[in-house]
């Protein structure tokens, strides 16, 4: 795909969001590969209450607001519902956030990749509740400030305190998962082409830089998102028929000091702390490396 | 043709489910519902039911599973029990106020602490706030038969709201007894194919379950409340209408034995009305002018039929299969909201009775009516609980 | 707030892609694109969230001042930095 | 209104042999029935019970709190259990599975008593000492109650259809060993 | 010494917790409940409260994180909103069946669809039949001072239940007002060590949570129901003695005003208890002799205080920010079970205000009055939906 | 540890659980090596069902019945009570079944490891819903007969259809994970000490053969619990330190179809469904070798 | 009981303004007093209200449908909204941030009013556009319902440490350009 | 069932290790131990889920016929092949 072959047809505007939204972004860049006929299932969180209060409805195609906890659940029956009357061109897309899968939404999550079904889940991942104005969730990254996390630096603790949910994906054998961010909007849109290609369950995990909520200035939406990417705190990688690849390799790598520089959430983070990630973002990098290079 | 089978309540269930031609089903295992799903899952893999069905993690994701088959045109059906009803919680709220016309079977079950797996109606009395439709039926044919109106009921476009079909754990669920299977045309006929207002449709799009506040909010739930007020004369219409084509019929909103005449009556809701007819004919036999009123409708509450059987009533027995703690049993406390300001009201009797499974007698009945006879000032009240009064 | 309902649906549900309210309105800063020297790469279309960018013909990106939140992503994504944030009096 | 009251242990097949009764009553013998399983998750080997209710009217009561006219006991010991307390106020019909006497089980008294080594007629016929259809042709012969046809419908109607032929024998055998 | 603030419903919460000395905190993440866990959490970083902090993946396990920390002696909080509270549904259950002494702060708020951040009280009241106490305040200073008096309720040898005190979502959560801060010397004395029956204890093992039927059963349910009934006098010696020391109480289980020689009464509950005030005194100012009773303690439901209070009341308007769909708003039936079988009861209009948020004013409430003043026939009802009559 | 070493003191009789039940000898061997001083948290299934029934309580050490869904929520709770308190001294022990775990519980089990609070997680599995009578769980393997599946055979979809919860808690970095049998009690008895003496979450995947639920004479449960491990269904693992590691390889390794022949649930299973899982299990052997071995 | 209504947009502290003033005359002032949010999930921009009440008797309502005594617009994008609708039936004081004068924002017929350009006070003292602090300085001095002292003490008790003396700093601006 | 509860504690608990019934008594086969040819291998004793043999002294395991449902595991899995199952008369 190129940037010109990106449809120019819209399919949602007007949202409440703030300036500057990425999920909004990356809500509006995956209808227009999936289309009109997407149905999307969107939990409590940002996406739905920036897009769902009467009587502004910006969505065009169908979507539902759905129960927080459910998602998983309620893909697995319009999926059903859909297979069941015979109807199979239509996308079944869910638009979770991180809190909405990576904590009260696990159970139905992990058991939708289970049922087997034809679904695209994607979670949009601010790294914290920000519908709620901001508290941790299990995706936010150690030293990252919340309003219910004043964690001021890295600890042993918590450096493994955050789900994985690339890996938590993958260790249920799903057909198709991938991470992605729409800084990079081809390899995106590829990769929202494939879960759609997939027969059966799929997963994208995006990466949605929120400016209020990262404490950084809207205009710089799309290149934070590059500088997670580049300063390796978000590898952009692809799971199918088993097999772990790296999607997009960084011309240049930035030490992560400076992507944690770009963001106020990170003011209390200190140097040994920055130093310590810095360690662990080479070592993930190595290892995600060695994983995807095929054995000997 | 209809078929003649000795069925327990949950089979009974599984039955009319069959005879609706449901599209998904997604049920979560929990005693004494259990058998429902099983019974289910035979149907269909034994291609007898051509049915979705979904193994989810939960009641809440069953239910939520069932929202999500309806929403795009499909007949879909749960069941549960006790915990697995407390845990759909939410689930039922969101249902009701979305205005999901979705079946659920509950096989009424206590909730723990103290677990107890045995038959009680606090986990259906304890969603009564849900905006649910409850009906409460008393035997495996009228379960088999409700479940088939339930499904009418809901999809009425006048009354899009979930049903509640609720049998007592056990007592109903697991005794067999003799049934009547309807003719699988007749029903068809009777059942109209499956409706709903809300869709995730390509070709119609809608935002579904939006947000609103103060006005437009007030006007939808309204809407909401005038929906299963309505369903009150619904649930009547269903009940005569499958009267007329299968020669069955259960008084709609309640059911009402030797009550005309009745100067003592016993209100109570559910399998034990059989126990409670005995109680009425002994009582009957002694002298006491004795009636039963079964509430089969709990929600919508049938404050005006109520009035109208107890008009004449000097004693009141109500027997709950439940407990508001800290006030009384919820079938009491909504009759006496249905008497409110009638001339002359009955003192009543609150009786606390089957709890944790317990077998209830006539005879038990019988003493409770017979202390109900000794209180005269309508102002007097007691409650009654099944084996502690005579400690 | 908006009168209640006259949509005849039942529950709350809503026909999609109804916004009466612009969310542009809110804001007078707005991006001003030197078109003269656009080359038409379409990023500032596709990095605008709030689809305020259409293409006109091939080349030219316009802005809807209607939905335009002025957040200054296109401003900073442009490679030709030729958009600029500049104060409308009216907005719409 | 009949009331049988049916004694085993988990997995003995008491509840089966209640359901397959009331089935014989109510679909093949013109009768209203309701059969009452024990309620509980009992385990393996633990004393369970059930109860048959027959009539001519629709039968009103679904507890287990029986004033039995039949007892019928899969395991003999569970005899001083199945027969304590039960008022002499009317002739009531023992049927039990074992190969001690009457004396030895205590039950003397009884004067209608059907004692059957059901066990032994079981592991011959369906090669397990499953026993409650067997009982089942016992008690069709010793109470007339069921004609032994209406029981093989039943039994056909309710056991699974590998297990179906051996225990339709099973109650052949059984209601034979009382005939004779 | 007692120290002034403006604080928010919200943080008066958060400062009775701290007073307290709760040692665990579980709260999950909803709006308007939200400020409570943000600023608990900044107490806690900043070393003001000494407590464990856990993040948790739900409300569910919120409540249950409670339950495990005061299950081994840790006085124990969490709080929650709508959605939540409808998620805790069976934890609640749980709670109050296991008799385990939890405080839980309720930020009060509709339950979606049609989804609504904002302030109405059917969350808490859905959760009526769940055994859990339920204490509605109207003011910031009332929600703190109540806040400390529920851990003394709750963990009183004679209750052992939990309490919920519920706070309007927004317009008492997020408005502030003058609030005094009392002495934490004061509470220490007030508020005893943390006590509980249940633990998991090595040195005296228990199995906790057992399972039972029938008698046994029963035994314990009637326990748990004399405790929350217990817990009627309970509230108001609590008050008392917390009025003694801080010289601040609130009437205990309800709150009256000019209600003596009132023959119009409002009975309503939580912060919209002001403008009811402003209403009573309107009407009194055009010669209605108007008084208002607000409802503090919803479980246990005060059915005598109730009765003493409105024997006089020949008018009776009941608000309900809530609705039991099928039925009625739940204060009003409630209050009619109250009354049953009195001498001559008032005609009741139940209105049905401030859903999704909507603001409820003094002339809204005197022209309802005014349509209750033209009913005379006890056994009229009305409900009244706010907005729409006039429509 | 030898056998010889293994405490005479019980901490668990009289329990109403089916003869020769596994679940209950799990049990009992764990708190063998726990002592008294643990306190157990079971959740609604068999363990707490034939364990809780008034007035037979068999549990001689403190128990809590917990609800199905909270068991990792209640440890959360109780380990930051005991904490709060200063109490290092007791063990905290969950008892859960695979529906309890994998279904329902997952949410609170993802996040219960997250929290890095100090418990031991024990799942005990006997691959369905035995207390409610046998129903399919999301570890249910593929060609078993449940009371909700009657999946006569093995179908590409089945093959994936099952949770892995050790892969799935590896995904959550847990400091410590295991698999293991109370048929090689050692083995089993090392891990549980191993668990006991990590300093955060500990994870134990036991499974636990079930007489009437898999279909085989009580006797042979230790049997069936021997041939599980020697036919390669169920590998001895442990994870430490982000470490995997086997712990036990077999003397010998016995076809997969002399496993399913054991047991009635696996009646169904045609000889081509046996062979194909044959190669699964060689392959997933192989794949775990490999994964194993120190890289070059 | 004096009611004071603050306009402005998402982002520009029309709340903490409220929270500040009532704090003021709360803790300071000797008065009771009641800040009232513009409730909901407002975004950035996004039109916002506040409330402030002040009695000398318990305030009991908490709405948002205030009878406006005082009224103060932080952007005065937001003056015809928050002019509309009000009854002329009593003196209402208008204190405006902006740059325009008072025909330019059709003010003409109020004789209490009060523009100042507080936009660029706040660039200068505080070194941002925020104008809630400095709004605050200037309410104090065109109005005099609350002394200069109480409003600083109030934003010490409100705003966070790190910005704390910028905006004291900017509400004393705020004060001195309307004193002199 | 059981006479009501006679502890004093609040609420549905009970305390630990009150077992009134002993669930070997519902079966009537149980284990004899030839104990002569007993290596005190321990087996036994390990993998009795019921908890029903205990190790006497260092050497002679014993059944206790309380505890025991006879699922016959300690039948199977002695090495030594040494226990058998027999019907007793009483139980206990
Ligand atoms: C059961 C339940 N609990 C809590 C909430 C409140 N809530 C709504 S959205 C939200 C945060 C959503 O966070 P996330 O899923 O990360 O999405 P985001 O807003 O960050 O895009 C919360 C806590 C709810 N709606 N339902
Ligand atoms: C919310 C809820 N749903 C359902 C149940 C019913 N239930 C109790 S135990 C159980 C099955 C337990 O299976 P598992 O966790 O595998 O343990 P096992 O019994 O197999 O040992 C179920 C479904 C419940 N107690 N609570
Ligand atoms: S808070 Fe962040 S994620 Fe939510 S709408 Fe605003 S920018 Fe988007
Ligand atoms: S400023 Fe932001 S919203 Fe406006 S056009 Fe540019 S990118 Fe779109
Ligand atoms: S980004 Fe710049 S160059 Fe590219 S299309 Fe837009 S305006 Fe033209
Ligand atoms: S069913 Fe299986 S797991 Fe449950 S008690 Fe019986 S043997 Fe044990
Ligand atoms: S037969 Fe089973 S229960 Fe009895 S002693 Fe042997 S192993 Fe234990
Ligand atoms: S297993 Fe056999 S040899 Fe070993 S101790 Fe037991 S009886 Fe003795
Ligand atoms: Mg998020
Ligand atoms: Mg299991």
């Amino acid at each position: 795909m190129k940037i010109k072959d990106i449809p120019r047809e819209e399919h949602i505007s007007n949202s409440l969001s703030c300036a500057g939204c990425s999920e909004l972004l990356a809500v509006r860049l995956a209808l227009k590969v999936l289309g009109k006929r997407t149905v999307a299932i969107v939990p409590a969180g940002c996406m739905s209450t920036v897009n769902c209060y009467w009587p502004q409805i910006p969505f065009k195609t169908p979507m539902f607001v759905s129960p927080f906890a459910a998602t998983g659940a309620i893909l697995q029956g319009v999926s059903a519902g859909f297979h069941y009357r015979g109807i199979t061109d239509v996308n079944v897309l869910a638009i979770a956030g991180d809190g909405g899968t990576a904590d009260i939404g696990m159970a139905s999550f992990s058991q939708a990749i289970i049922s087997g079904r034809k679904f695209i889940y994607m979670c949009v991942d601010n790294e914290a509740y920000m519908n709620t104005g901001g508290q941790w969730s299990s995706t936010t990254p150690p030293g990252a400030l919340t309003t219910t996390s004043t964690l001021a630096d890295v600890t042993e603790a918590s450096l493994s305190n955050r789900k994985d949910l690339l890996a938590i994906a993958m260790a249920h054998r799903i057909p198709y998962a991938a991470t992605a961010s729409p800084s990079y909007p081809l390899d995106y849109l590829e990769k929202v082409r494939k879960a759609a290609a997939t027969n059966g369950p799929s997963f994208l995990h995006v990466l949605t830089p929120c400016p209020p909520g990262w404490g950084f200035p809207s205009e710089k939406t799309i290149e934070i998102g590059r500088l997670a990417v580049e300063s390796g705190m978000w590898p952009l990688c692809e799971y199918q028929d088993g097999q772990l690849r790296i999607t997009h390799v960084p011309r240049q790598t930035r030490p992560v000091a400076e992507y944690f520089q770009s963001q106020r959430r990170f003011r209390k983070l200190r140097p040994e702390g920055i130093a310590q990630l810095q360690k662990i973002v080479d070592a993930r990098r190595e290892a995600l490396e060695k994983m995807v290079s095929p054995r000997d | 043709m209809p078929e003649k089978k000795f069925l327990t309540g949950n089979s009974a269930v599984a039955y009319a489910v069959k005879l609706a031609k449901v599209g998904v089903i997604a049920v979560y295992p929990i005693t004494p519902q259990t058998p429902i799903a099983e019974k289910l899952a035979n149907l269909v893999s034994a291609g007898e039911v051509k049915a979705e069905y979904l193994r989810v993690e939960s009641e809440h994701s069953a239910l939520a599973a069932c929202l999500g088959s309806a929403m795009v045109g499909t007949r879909s059906f749960t069941a549960t029990s006790s915990h697995g009803l407390a845990y759909m919680h939410e689930m039922l709220t969101y249902a009701a106020g979305g205005r999901f016309p979705l079946v659920l079977a509950i096989a009424n079950r206590s909730i723990g602490p103290p677990w107890s797996i045995w038959g009680e109606q606090q986990d259906s009395i304890q969603q009564r706030d849900t905006g649910c439709i409850q009906l409460y039926v008393e035997t495996s044919q009228e379960a088999l038969d409700t479940t088939i109106q339930a499904f009418k009921i809901a999809e009425d476009p006048r009354v899009l709201t979930p049903v509640m079909v609720c049998l007592d754990g056990f007592h109903l669920s697991h005794a067999e007894e003799s049934v009547e299977i309807p003719d699988a045309g007749d029903v068809e006929r009777f059942l109209p194919p499956f409706r709903t207002s809300a869709t995730l449709d390509p070709d119609n799009p809608m935002t579904l379950a939006v947000g609103a506040s103060g006005e437009q909010y007030t006007l939808w739930r309204s809407e909401q409340q005038t929906a299963i007020r309505e369903a009150g004369s619904i649930i009547g219409d269903v009940d005569e209408e499958f009267g007329q084509v299968f020669g069955r019929k259960y008084g709609g909103l309640v059911d009402v034995y030797r009550c005309d005449d009745a100067d003592l009556t016993i209100a109570i809701m559910g399998s034990f009305a059989g126990v409670a007819r005995d109680a009425v004919d002994n009582l009957r036999q002694n002298g006491v002018k004795a009636g039963m009123l079964r509430v089969r409708a709990f929600r919508p509450f049938p404050n005006q039929v109520v009035r109208q059987h107890l008009a004449n009533a000097r004693h009141l027995v109500v027997i709950d299969r439940d407990l508001s703690y800290g006030n009384e049993g919820a079938l009491c406390s909504e009759i006496r909201g249905a008497l409110y300001g009638q001339g002359n009201v009955p003192p009543i009797v609150n009786f606390i009775a089957g709890l944790g499974g317990a077998d209830l007698l006539a005879a038990e009945i019988e003493s409770v009516a017979q202390e109900a006879r000794q209180m005269t000032r309508p102002e007097e009240r007691r409650t009654v609980f099944q084996f502690l009064e005579n400690k | 707030m908006s009168e209640p309902s006259k949509f005849k649906g039942v529950g709350p549900h809503w026909p999609a892609g109804n916004t009466p309210l612009n969310v542009g309105s809110y804001t007078r800063i707005k991006p001003k694109i030197d078109v003269s020297q656009c080359s038409g790469c379409r990023l500032c279309f596709v990095f605008c969230p709030d689809a305020a960018i259409s293409m006109d013909g091939d080349k030219n990106p316009v802005v809807d001042f209607n939905l335009c939140k002025a957040c200054g992503i296109c401003v900073n994504e442009c490679p030709k930095k030729i958009i600029e944030m500049t104060t409308v009096e009216s907005n719409a | 209104m009949l009331e049988i009251v049916w004694h085993g242990r988990g997995g003995q097949g008491v509840v089966v042999a209640s359901s397959i009764l009331g089935t014989a009553m109510a679909i093949y013998e013109g009768k209203l029935a309701m059969s009452v399983p024990g309620f509980g998750g009992q385990r393996r080997d633990a004393p369970v019970i059930a109860v048959t209710r027959v009539d001519d009217i629709p039968i009103r009561r679904r507890d287990l709190k029986a004033d039995p006219d039949y007892i019928v006991v899969f395991d003999d010991s569970l005899i001083s259990v199945a027969v304590s307390g039960l008022r002499p106020d009317k002739p009531r019909h023992v049927v039990v599975n074992s190969t001690k006497s009457a004396r030895e089980l205590n039950l003397a008294g009884w004067e209608k008593l059907t004692i059957v080594d059901a066990a032994s007629i079981a592991t011959q016929v369906i090669g397990s000492p499953i026993v409650n259809t067997v009982m089942l042709g016992i008690f069709a012969a010793a109470t007339g109650l069921a004609r032994l046809d209406s029981v093989k419908k039943a039994i056909a109607d309710v056991v699974p259809a590998e297990i179906r032929e051996k225990n339709i024998a099973g109650a052949e055998a059984g209601f034979e060993a009382v005939q004779n």
